[in-house]
């Protein structure tokens, strides 16, 4: 079994890279998807400490981030496809308004 | 994943990541968290994006910049994280891959069947958490709905 | 180095077994899907008053060789404009997510790769889900109109049926109390009862379900020919579409032995428990002895030499099979002590024939189906899918969970349960009949606004 | 779905387009707002063909319009030609004429089922079709030696006799017939999802059809009763019983079951025919080069597509003038574009079917 210094540096690893994508990309969809690598850098930090301990909470609360996930998924994407429909593009730089 | 032109590549990386965590959760003996992970996070959540990407025609988003003007903020958000976790490591004294536990706490065969296990817990000390969750599941789900429908 | 050698050594003697149930189903199950195929194809000529395949080798028996040697030499064509990469992943992924799915299985007491999955059904249904991305994925690298509409349709097709045929598991495992697969059976056995005559509904609606999930007639939409040319596999040609091709039958197989495993009792004999159906037991000896006969006795009908020798081989091969199925019911009788040796042969050739036997009936249903049947439209079976299908699942669940509580507090056991789980059943099927009924009335006034927006257009 | 509109182009190379139609569909998402059907890839100057051809030598070309009607084609050319001549085909020559020509509507209808039927995703009813069709052809095959492009009739009557167990094989085939229609039946009336995909789709009401010159069942099942054996009979209908069917809705189902009905009538007529046929000559007298005086002719026949007209001018000379067809799958086309706004992709598909076209003919 592997020491938990290595499950930490990945999901630091999957945890950066979401962020610079969150911060970078300006299409929305990537966006989100990055978002969604950061939620799964958390979910191993909650497993690999839930096994460190034999405490199955961890795993409880990686399922409510998915859980959570498939939420926020659901309605990004149904705010992009709103948005699509009404602007006609994806990209983040190009959302200046708050209602249309 | 993120340096990807095209969404519908990087859907297919993060797919790819997405399993490959799924894998490390078998290895952590996780096995309901990792059925759960393939079930909801790839065939849920990623045919969800994919279905978007391809609504949304890419062909307009693909000849523009891929990078919005915010490189330097990223790398120093980055690196502030970075230096952050080092400045951890630093003040435990402890090099990465030395001195921390090793995750052979239980030995595996005495581990109960693990999605009972987690079952027992989800629905005693967290039953309300998991309410609340599936709550939210729900507000998503109208808002989802709301927001995708077409405006007459 | 050595270290390295003897990990893999010990990896070996750990797990060769699953090793090489692995390799086997790899490399035979597309020689299995090839015959499904032809068996198919008769049982469609048969129906249609023809004779179907009787070509290549005696009634066409060497078909599915002479196909797959076509196929694998035909030129490989990827489209100019599509996405190279993800073109060659798709069909890869498609088979590889069917074929991964198999290793939960269990074909019988000793046949199962993953032994023991503590997750077996999840793990399985879960796995076969992933396909949907060769399909998505290769309807949309093949940037054709037809090949991305056939994608869209497959994707909100399997979306929306997963949910119903999870629910019908759910209700499936409500009576089991375990996820794995050895257990789900044993919990049958002891039960003796299958889960099918207990819930009903749910078995209905995994059947319609998982004939949806697989993209089977009349559910077909994605791949309609006469619609959308081959939907996402349009593009598609020899290797690769066979990939497809052979990824669509190993999921009728995984939905079938889920059904087969959940529903029908897995790898037991029809009514294992009851005594005086024992005969049972030289049934499928005889069913194999009869099928060597009737190849013996169309033996000197075949045209050439070459085909009366295969004729006769396959005759053989039956009869070598019926010795196997025999020899363990038989020898008993000829030496009692032998009895307890041959138990585990006996569960274990037994349980592997009564399973094949069951999933077979099951894709015989799916077949038929496919010849009788005109095909869904999309909006129909959408509607079909969310209007009918899921709250008949969720409401089964329901009620199958009351009358479980009902059936422990009066203590019913094995087939008592029914007094339990059929006014369930009914209460399930009226309450969905009532939506069904308010729903076509809401779907009638809906139509006659819409023709008056056609006229108004 | 997406925001944009797709333009997608079915055809002409297409499972379901019944030859080499092509359709510009504009879908939205799923949905079809627009149409446009491109024809002319079968085009090969019938017409034109006919202005050099003897009277006699064009008959043969009509058969290759509507080819899976071809003894309807060659009936409508001949009692146009006749009408020209001023000369009448003998009693009996009209008789075996109707009934070879009702054998072939079953034929027509009986292809129309299968095809329609797959292309909604019923695999089985095109065999059985074809089991039947084949007998049909069969007896075709007997009375003239050809089983598709048959050149049956002959200009002032027919050229072979009826075959010896002519009558035997007719009746054998319209008493098999009758529970044949209803194994048909029984697969597809009422079907659930047979029902669900073809009531309601493409409805075309009495004036639209009627606006549109729309013939033959496409017509009747929009619930107007016009049938041009009735009301202008030819050959020898009106010495038959049958009757008319007609639809309410206009629909495809209601199509269906026109079509169905058509058939059982005209196993009726061929029962009624087959009964008496009477003796007597079989061609008229023509003489070996046809010469008829000038004047211009329209003669219209009930095909089992619809009206099937022949304009044929005469100058004197043995070649016509000019010929026109009017082919009835051309005109029934015209109303696609009505019938499939606002249907899904899906049932643009059964409408093709619907309408029953033959591009032989559409084209010309």
């Amino acid at each position: 079994m592997l020491p938990i210094g290595h499950y930490l540096f990945l999901s630091l690893a999957l945890f950066l890279l979401g962020v610079i994508g969150v911060i970078t990309r300006r299409n929305v969809i990537v966006v989100l998807m990055s978002i969604e690598l950061i939620l799964n850098a958390v979910n191993i930090n909650l497993v690999a400490f839930s096994r460190l301990y034999g405490d199955v909470a961890g795993q409880v609360f990686a399922l409510f981030i998915i859980a959570d996930a498939a939420a926020e998924a659901a309605v990004g994407l149904g705010i992009i496809i709103a948005f699509f429909r009404n602007r006609e593009t994806v990209l983040a730089d190009e959302m200046d308004l708050l209602k249309w | 994943m993120v340096t990807r032109r095209n969404a519908v590549h990087s859907a297919i990386f993060l797919i790819a990541t997405l399993l490959a965590t799924a894998g490390i959760f078998l290895q952590l003996r996780a096995e309901f968290i990792f059925i759960v992970q393939i079930i909801l996070y790839v065939g849920g959540i990623m045919v969800l994006f994919i279905f978007v990407i391809m609504l949304v025609n890419l062909d307009v988003a693909l000849h523009q910049i891929k990078f919005a003007r915010q490189k330097w903020v990223a790398l120093i958000v980055t690196l502030a994280l970075t230096a952050q976790i080092g400045l951890l490591f630093w003040t435990t004294g402890k090099m990465p891959g030395q001195g921390f536990p090793i995750l052979t706490a239980a030995p595996v065969n005495r581990l109960p069947p693990n999605a009972e296990a987690v079952a027992k817990s989800l629905f005693s000390s967290y039953l309300l958490p998991f309410e609340i969750v599936s709550v939210l599941l729900l507000v998503a789900m109208i808002g989802a709905v709301v927001m995708a429908k077409k405006r007459t | 180095m050595q270290a390295a050698a003897q990990a893999t050594l010990d990896f070996l003697k750990l797990y060769w077994a699953p090793l090489l149930c692995g390799v086997v189903i790899v490399a035979v199950l597309p020689l299995i899907v090839g015959y499904i195929v032809l068996i198919e194809r008769k049982l469609m000529a048969d129906m249609q008053a023809r004779l179907g395949p009787m070509r290549v080798g005696p009634h066409g028996l060497l078909q599915p060789i002479a196909d797959a040697v076509k196929l694998l030499i035909k030129e490989d064509i990827i489209p100019d404009d599509a996405d190279k990469l993800v073109f060659w992943l798709a069909p890869v992924f498609s088979v590889g997510a069917a074929l991964l799915a198999i290793a939960g299985l269990a074909f019988g007491p000793a046949f199962q790769i993953a032994q023991d999955l503590d997750i077996g059904l999840l793990f399985v249904v879960g796995i076969s889900a992933l396909g949907i991305f060769g399909i998505v994925l290769g309807g949309w690298a093949s940037n054709s109109h037809y090949s991305l509409m056939g994608a869209l349709r497959s994707s909100a097709q399997l979306v929306s049926y997963e949910t119903a045929a999870g629910m019908a598991l759910v209700c499936g495992l409500l009576f089991a109390g375990t996820l794995n697969i050895k257990s789900i059976v044993a919990a049958q056995g002891t039960q003796g009862v299958w889960f099918g005559f207990l819930a009903p509904v749910a078995f209905f609606t995994y059947l319609v379900a998982s004939i949806a999930e697989t993209n089977r007639a009349p559910f077909d939409l994605p791949e309609a020919e006469s619609e959308l040319v081959a939907g996402y596999m349009t593009e598609f040609s020899g290797f690769r579409w066979s990939l497809y091709f052979l990824a669509e039958y190993t999921n009728m197989i995984v939905v079938a032995s889920v059904a087969t495993t959940l529903f029908l009792g897995g790898w037991l004999r029809p009514f294992a428990k009851v005594g005086w159906l024992n005969f049972l037991d030289y049934l499928p000896p005889l069913l194999m002895i009869g099928i060597a006969g009737y190849c013996a006795l169309r033996m000197p009908k075949q045209p050439t030499r070459v085909q009366q020798v295969f004729m006769l081989a396959v005759a053989g091969l039956c009869l070598v099979v019926a010795l196997v199925l025999a020899a363990p019911v038989l020898l008993p009788f000829v030496k009692p002590s032998l009895k307890e040796a041959v138990a585990p042969f006996y569960a274990g050739i037994h349980g592997g024939f009564w399973f094949i036997f069951k999933v077979s009936v099951y894709l015989y249903f799916f077949m038929w189906l496919r010849f009788t049947i005109p095909r869904y439209r999309f909006d129909q079976l959408m509607r079909l899918g969310w209007h009918f299908l899921i709250p008949l699942s969720i409401i089964n669940v329901l009620v199958v969970g009351v009358a479980l509580i009902v059936g422990s507090y009066f203590n019913l056991q094995g087939w008592a349960l029914l007094l339990a789980t059929t006014p369930a059943a009914i209460l399930a099927l009226v309450v969905a009949l009532a939506i069904l009924s308010i729903d076509q009335k809401n779907q009638v006034r809906q139509e006659g606004t819409a023709a008056t927006d056609f006229y108004a257009g | 779905m997406g925001a944009e509109e797709l333009v997608i182009n079915m055809g002409p190379q297409h499972p379901s387009t019944h030859g080499v139609l092509r359709v510009k569909l504009k879908l939205d998402g799923e949905r079809v707002i627009g149409s446009e059907c491109v024809i002319g890839y079968l085009h090969r100057g019938v017409e034109k063909i006919a202005e050099n051809r003897t009277y006699q030598q064009f008959a043969p070309y009509v058969d290759r319009m509507d080819y899976v009607a071809a003894v309807s084609n060659g009936l409508g050319y001949c009692e146009a030609i006749e009408k020209l001549l001023i000369v009448e085909a003998p009693p009996r020559a009209r008789v075996i004429r109707t009934i070879l020509t009702e054998l072939q509507r079953i034929a027509s209808h009986l292809l129309w089922l299968g095809t329609h039927a797959l292309d909604i995703g019923a695999l089985t009813p095109l065999f059985y079709c074809f089991r039947e069709r084949e007998e049909i052809l069969k007896i075709l095959e007997k009375y003239c030696g050809a089983r598709l492009t048959t050149h049956a009739f002959r200009i002032g009557g027919l050229q072979y006799e009826a075959y010896d167990t002519f009558e035997k094989d007719v009746e054998r085939f319209c008493k098999d017939f009758e529970s044949r229609i209803v194994e048909y039946e029984t697969l597809l009336t009422n079907n659930r999802i047979w029902i669900g995909r073809t009531k309601g789709v493409g409805v075309l009401s009495a004036e639209d059809a009627i606006a549109f010159g729309v013939t033959g069942p496409v017509l009747r099942a929009s619930g107007v009763k016009w049938d041009i054996r009735k009301a202008m009979p030819y050959a020898a209908y009106d010495q038959y019983k049958f009757e008319i069917p007609v639809g309410t809705t206009g629909d495809t189902y209601d199509r269906y079951l026109v079509r169905m009905e058509e058939m059982r009538q005209s196993r009726l007529i061929c029962l009624q025919a087959i009964e008496s046929i009477p003796p007597g000559a079989i061609m008229a007298k023509v003489g070996k080069v046809l010469k008829p005086p000038p004047g211009e002719v329209y003669h219209a026949i009930e095909a089992p597509k619809g009206e099937l007209g022949y304009y044929v001018v005469s100058d004197g000379t043995v070649q016509p003038y000019r010929v026109r067809i009017r082919p009835p799958s051309f005109i029934n086309l015209q109303a696609f574009d009505r019938m499939v706004r606002g249907h899904l992709v899906a049932d643009v598909v059964a409408i093709i079917g619907t309408i029953d076209i033959v591009l032989g003919e559409v084209d010309r």
